[in-house]
């Protein structure tokens, strides 16, 4: 056990991996010798050598199609993409290759990779350093979606994902790479030190994919969330004095749909909320499953609290950013309707 | 300022349009053997010359001449045909088939077939191929049954790709066929990424990829090119430039401007241009660029210079948009043809032979189409093989909504 | 007033545009000489020359870029992608750029574009000819996304698309470009000639963005649908003798709330149908509005029927199709729920 | 086969880490004056040589030398030095604000200031630039206000992109400068689509686009060249290698195969390389390319040999990635100093001048900061104001789901 940032635990999963599995190796912009913009892979290419973790040109289309070609071959490529704004240019080969390669193939040939990308507002990154595009991928046949909130389960659900045998799409909460961040800006920064998920094994764990977690226990509203959001709806809850049970999905694609209608079939009510920008994000989705699931226990509309339907805007940061302040209010509509 | 012309867009179209004989005079083919054949392990920027040269082995009467000779045994020859022709045959079968209504779509290399057959006979079996719709001749070439071909293009109960593929788009990791996409272009990268991951775990297996002439345009091509010259991986890139792309020609992928196989140049990659319909000139610079890889000196381009003898695929109607005559007047003339007369003029082949061959394939692409037929249409097949067709391989293992979703399948 | 066929009613969309406005130009792969792999853009360069319609090299990235450009620059490009599911090499120019442009520069720069592309099964085309990618356009804020169901409609919307200023993704459904295609296979095909919709004045007019249209009035029962699905749902109704009120869309977004609320408020259930795959798939977003817009309306679950979460198989057409039986099936459902 | 070698992968480093002294000796800078200026109407095909020279005018004492030597008038020159140390003081003066907080980020153009002046002085004023972050020389080229550039990177309440986007992504369409994007490469195959337009209207405008060294890999470059030199678009494509891509040197992207000028050659592209620390020799050669695209004889490539002299931006920490002292080893020179030696051995500068010129752009900057400040944050501004902001122009008129999205905002 260490104490780790969340970006440590990610660092930590991949040396795990690396040092395990010959079959697993790790690329992207400035991975390498650099050790990534925000030091995910720093270390990697010393402890293991350049042909295990190594830099890649600035084309993400052909980084994912490289990894694509690799999975091909046998190895376990671990890809990132340096902010998830960047991934569109690798969209066709993600959407149209890795995801049907083993359906297409009928088994024979299969993408078993990892693509990270740091997602997600918080550090005044502006329209293109702050994007949460997660339902473009969720809705996508043959791909997995996972999101973390805290570094125990980066590092074990990061482990999971490179050991699966399908193509998973990683995103990383930046704001939470140093610090649970609850959106209370104006407080000062804290750091992971001393969170109780900031305890992790230095060896091999995996979390599960395709299973969610109670992040706090409640009986007066059910609330679905990720990622980032995560500290900001236990933030809502504490301001708000709600009782609300807040749930870690973790995964978004397979949803651990049995953590959601149980909890919600008890609260009777149901708050979503993420970054990603509205209108078809991954809200609508888990909006329409708890109706379809627990229509006749819903006891209030579900509400959805959701980053605005516009690009993200540089000095809107807290604007654009749903902040507990949002989340209580919702919170608060849920318990009043 | 005031007197700058006014400036006009240039839009590439080609010489001759339907109605119109056609016009190869921009075709100048040189003669046979005038290249010279540079060591495998040249500087790519001592040959740049290559990527504006046709390399050619048979001359008009059939000999193979000059530095690039591959001085193939008769027996290779004749492997080398039977290919071509079974390739041509099932082609044929098929697209008939289509015709009748039996199955719903197909897509033939007539006149391209040297470039599959002389291909795979200089890689070696275990090499990884990245193919096109257009090189089912590879699959044939390394054994793959034609039989099973037909229960892919038929989408029938015995398709082994479970009726989830349009037909032509073949798979098969055990013949070095890696999986055929719709999508134009993508696999070209991928065959680059797996001939580093070769490389990466010093293997000596290399990589070969196809793209033609219209898909260049795509940015997976480009991709290949960076990754491939700049971690020197061992990977053959070919283009297969047989003059259309559906409607469109080359001119519109670039051609109008220089050749397809000077894109190499950009890169500092070596580039050999070939007479595709050479089957002796395509397996010499194949087994080059082979040597070269499989020698740790890196990837190579081949642009294949040949034609589209044919519609596009079944759904297309060439004479729409370009003159009837145009296959007929093609400069490089058969493949087919073209080796049979070589094998003819070395004494090793005779018309009798040929008959008895075109006969025997013939009857070898029917009975795989009986197979087909027998089988019958896996979308009648019964409710639980349907739904492991549809929703098994979408993930490793199938998690609870499509579970769910095979099962409100079943209850219609 | 002629009869046209949908893929004609386009076809005369693009010339009346042509002919009044000289910024309006038409490209893509095929497009030109050959006039389009499904003929919409028949005689069009012929009749305006080859600077006005003209051929591009394959590359979707490209084709759409240089509509920006020319977008920029003042003129108003109308692009065809030969299949949606070939879109997603343009996927980061049209994320990225189109839809971001007005919006980061303040209105200094638009991107006046229509994409078309024919969309969505009915063909046996395969997983790559078959796809229904509305919903990964319908979360990205800055894109207008329509789908027209008739001749009529389609006129008069690409009109109003290529006149619009801001980027429109236009997605035509192939299945109805030459007849009103209901789902039943097994019957002999219908063509378009005799359908009150197939009426389409010569000359110019338009069917506005953002505004839907009653596809059928109804009591019992609300479907939400667009493109193919709305014959599908008519058919449907008929088999099932259910009073269906069926909404055509026809936008996506901006989305006409108040025509599905007001019908959702009088009917008390609804049913989605959309051919594309179900998670994460627009009906997601229009089921998470309708049950924040009329949760206390509702008397049964809102159901969804969808393609499935899977690629689209070659063989299994009419299994993956969405048809008007497992649309009856839902319609029963909501009335006994 | 059995003794195939082993496959080994090639990964590209750079020949020095930080603690090893700078290594240029690969940088072999040839002559100034040595390259032959070839005729605006050459066929590309002639003079694919260039691709692989390095064309300078200013020689190792300030003297303008040879063919390419554009004989600009005293005035030109000093406007080029001028535009170039306004960009450095308008640099400085902001990474100190985002050192001191003030600002969230800042990406200067250190070393590379030739590269904007002297090609917004060689084209019009209305011809269209499509630049990267590191041209912000263009804008102040065409006289755009100093002070909007800081209210910009201020995200203050008279900022002209109304706070929506990161500090230095400029955009001006009065100034001929495309709004910057945050995805690389972006820009560069929109600028061909500018440009085909602007030749579809029989307009005389034409326009230029600026990619990195790094952002060539992306696809959006090759789709730019194959769709400039497919309808013969009148557009100037830059190339601008400054040698690093944040911490990944040049050979990531294939510099260490060829040049970068070189890709042009794979489309029938005319293709000059050039010093980009030379503000004649950019000027010349930019010069020759916009002569050559107004004639409607189409694109150029330009690939400007220059040094990134400082951290990638403001986030970046270079020490981290490459020698201390190797932007002071640089055999190129800087842009600033090299011309001011030129303009005082012609006599027409001094050192007194130039201390002059620095203390007034100095004090314009500290103006245009004071500026900013005193506008102060448009985040701060009132509701109405920030919910235009951020709801307006998503589109061309605000959907009900943005209005009730904004009246949300509102009620907090
Ligand atoms: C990404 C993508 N865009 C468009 C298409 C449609 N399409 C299928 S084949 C084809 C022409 C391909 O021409 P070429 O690359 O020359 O290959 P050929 O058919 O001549 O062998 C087109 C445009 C596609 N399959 N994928
Ligand atoms: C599509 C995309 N991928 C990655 C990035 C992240 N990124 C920003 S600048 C940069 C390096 C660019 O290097 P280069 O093109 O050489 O330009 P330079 O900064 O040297 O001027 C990277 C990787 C990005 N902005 N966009
Ligand atoms: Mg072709
Ligand atoms: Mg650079």
């Amino acid at each position: 056990m260490a104490s780790m940032t969340m970006v440590q635990a990610l660092n930590s999963a991949m040396d795990v991996m690396l040092g395990r599995d010959s079959d697993v190796l790790v690329f992207g912009e400035d991975v390498g010798y650099f050790g990534g913009v925000f030091r995910a892979t720093e270390g990697l290419q010393k402890k293991y050598g350049v042909t295990r973790c190594f830099d890649t040109p600035i084309g993400e289309a052909g980084i994912v199609a490289v990894a694509v070609g690799m999975g091909a071959y046998g190895l376990r490529p671990v890809v990132e993409i340096q902010f998830a704004d960047y991934i569109y240019p690798a969209y066709d080969q993600i959407v149209s290759e890795a995801a049907r390669l083993r359906y297409r193939s009928a088994g024979d040939f299969i993408a078993p990779l990892t693509i990270r990308a740091p997602y997600g507002g918080g550090i005044f990154g502006g329209q293109t350093h702050s994007q949460s595009p997660e339902a473009l991928f969720t809705h996508v046949a043959g791909l997995v979606t996972v999101i973390p909130s805290n570094p125990f389960d980066a590092k074990g659900l990061l482990i999971s994902a490179i050991e699966s045998d399908d193509p998973v799409i990683f995103l990383e909460p930046k704001r939470l790479y140093n610090g649970p961040f609850d959106g209370h800006h104006e407080r000062p920064v804290t750091s992971w030190a001393g969170h109780p998920a900031s305890e992790v094994p230095l060896e091999h764990y995996t979390v599960p994919l395709g299973s969610a977690a109670v992040a706090r226990p409640g009986a007066a509203v059910t609330v679905l969330t990720y990622g980032s959001m995560v500290h900001v709806a236990l933030a809502a809850a504490l301001d708000s004095g709600i009782d609300a049970e807040i749930i870690d999905l973790r995964t978004l694609v397979p949803l651990d749909i049995g953590t959601i209608t149980t909890s919600v079939e008890k609260t009777g009510r149901c708050v979503i909320v993420h970054e990603a920008t509205r209108t078809s994000g991954f809200g609508a989705e888990l909006s329409a499953l708890v109706q379809e699931h627990c229509f006749y226990h819903l006891e209030a509309p579900i509400e959805r609290v959701a980053g605005w339907d516009t690009p993200y805007p540089h000095a809107f940061e807290w604007d654009y950013f749903p902040g507990p302040a949002r989340v209580a209010a919702a919170l608060r509509r849920a318990m009043e309707a | 300022m005031a007197d700058s012309p006014r400036l006009s867009l240039h839009i590439p179209e080609p010489t001759r349009r339907p109605g119109e004989p056609p016009d190869f005079s921009a075709v100048r083919p040189p003669l046979a053997g005038g290249l010279d054949r540079p060591a495998v392990d040249v500087e790519a920027s001592a040959i740049r010359d290559l990527a504006y040269g046709l390399i050619r082995v048979l001359d008009d009467d059939g000999k193979a001449v000059g530095a690039w000779d591959p001085h193939l045994e008769p027996e290779t020859l004749r492997s080398g045909l039977r290919i071509m022709m079974t390739t041509r045959a099932l082609d044929d079968r098929m697209v008939r088939a289509q015709r009748q209504g039996k199955i719903t779509f197909y897509a033939k290399s007539a006149g391209e077939e040297a470039i599959a057959a002389g291909q795979a006979l200089a890689l070696r079996p275990d090499d990884m191929g990245f193919p096109t719709y257009r090189q089912q001749g590879l699959l044939i070439a390394r054994g793959y049954p034609v039989a099973a071909m037909a229960h892919q293009v038929y989408s029938d109960r015995s398709d082994p790709m479970q009726g989830r593929q349009l037909p032509c788009l073949y798979s098969s990791r055990a013949h070095g066929f890696f999986t055929i996409s719709g999508n134009l272009g993508t696999q070209f990268s991928q065959a680059v990424g797996w001939a580093m991951a070769s490389a990466l775990k010093g293997d000596d297996r290399i990589a070969a990829a196809w793209i033609g002439d219209g898909a260049t345009a795509e940015a997976d091509f480009y991709e290949a090119l960076t990754f491939a010259s700049i971690y020197r991986a061992p990977v053959i890139l070919n283009i297969v430039n047989n003059q259309w792309a559906i409607s469109s020609f080359q001119g519109l992928a670039g051609g109008e401007e220089t050749t397809f196989a000077a894109r190499a140049i950009g890169h500092g990659l070596p580039a050999l241009r070939v007479d595709g319909n050479d089957f002796l000139a395509v397996y010499a610079v194949t087994a080059w660029a082979v040597e070269r890889a499989r020698s740790n000196l890196g990837a190579t381009v081949i642009e294949h210079f040949t034609y589209r003898a044919e519609g596009h695929s079944t759904s297309d109607d060439p004479s729409r948009y370009r003159p009837a005559e145009e296959a007929k007047g093609w400069p490089l003339g058969d493949p087919i043809l073209r080796l049979k007369t070589h094998l003819i003029a070395l004494g090793e082949w005779s018309e009798e032979q040929h008959t008895a061959l075109a006969a025997e394939l013939d009857a070898l692409v029917r009975e795989a189409q009986r197979g087909a037929e027998a089988a019958g249409p896996l979308a009648q097949a019964d409710p639980t093989v349907k739904a492991q067709a549809m929703f098994g391989d979408v993930y490793a293992e199938t998690p609870w909504h499509l579970r769910e979703q095979a099962k409100a399948m079943g209850e219609g």
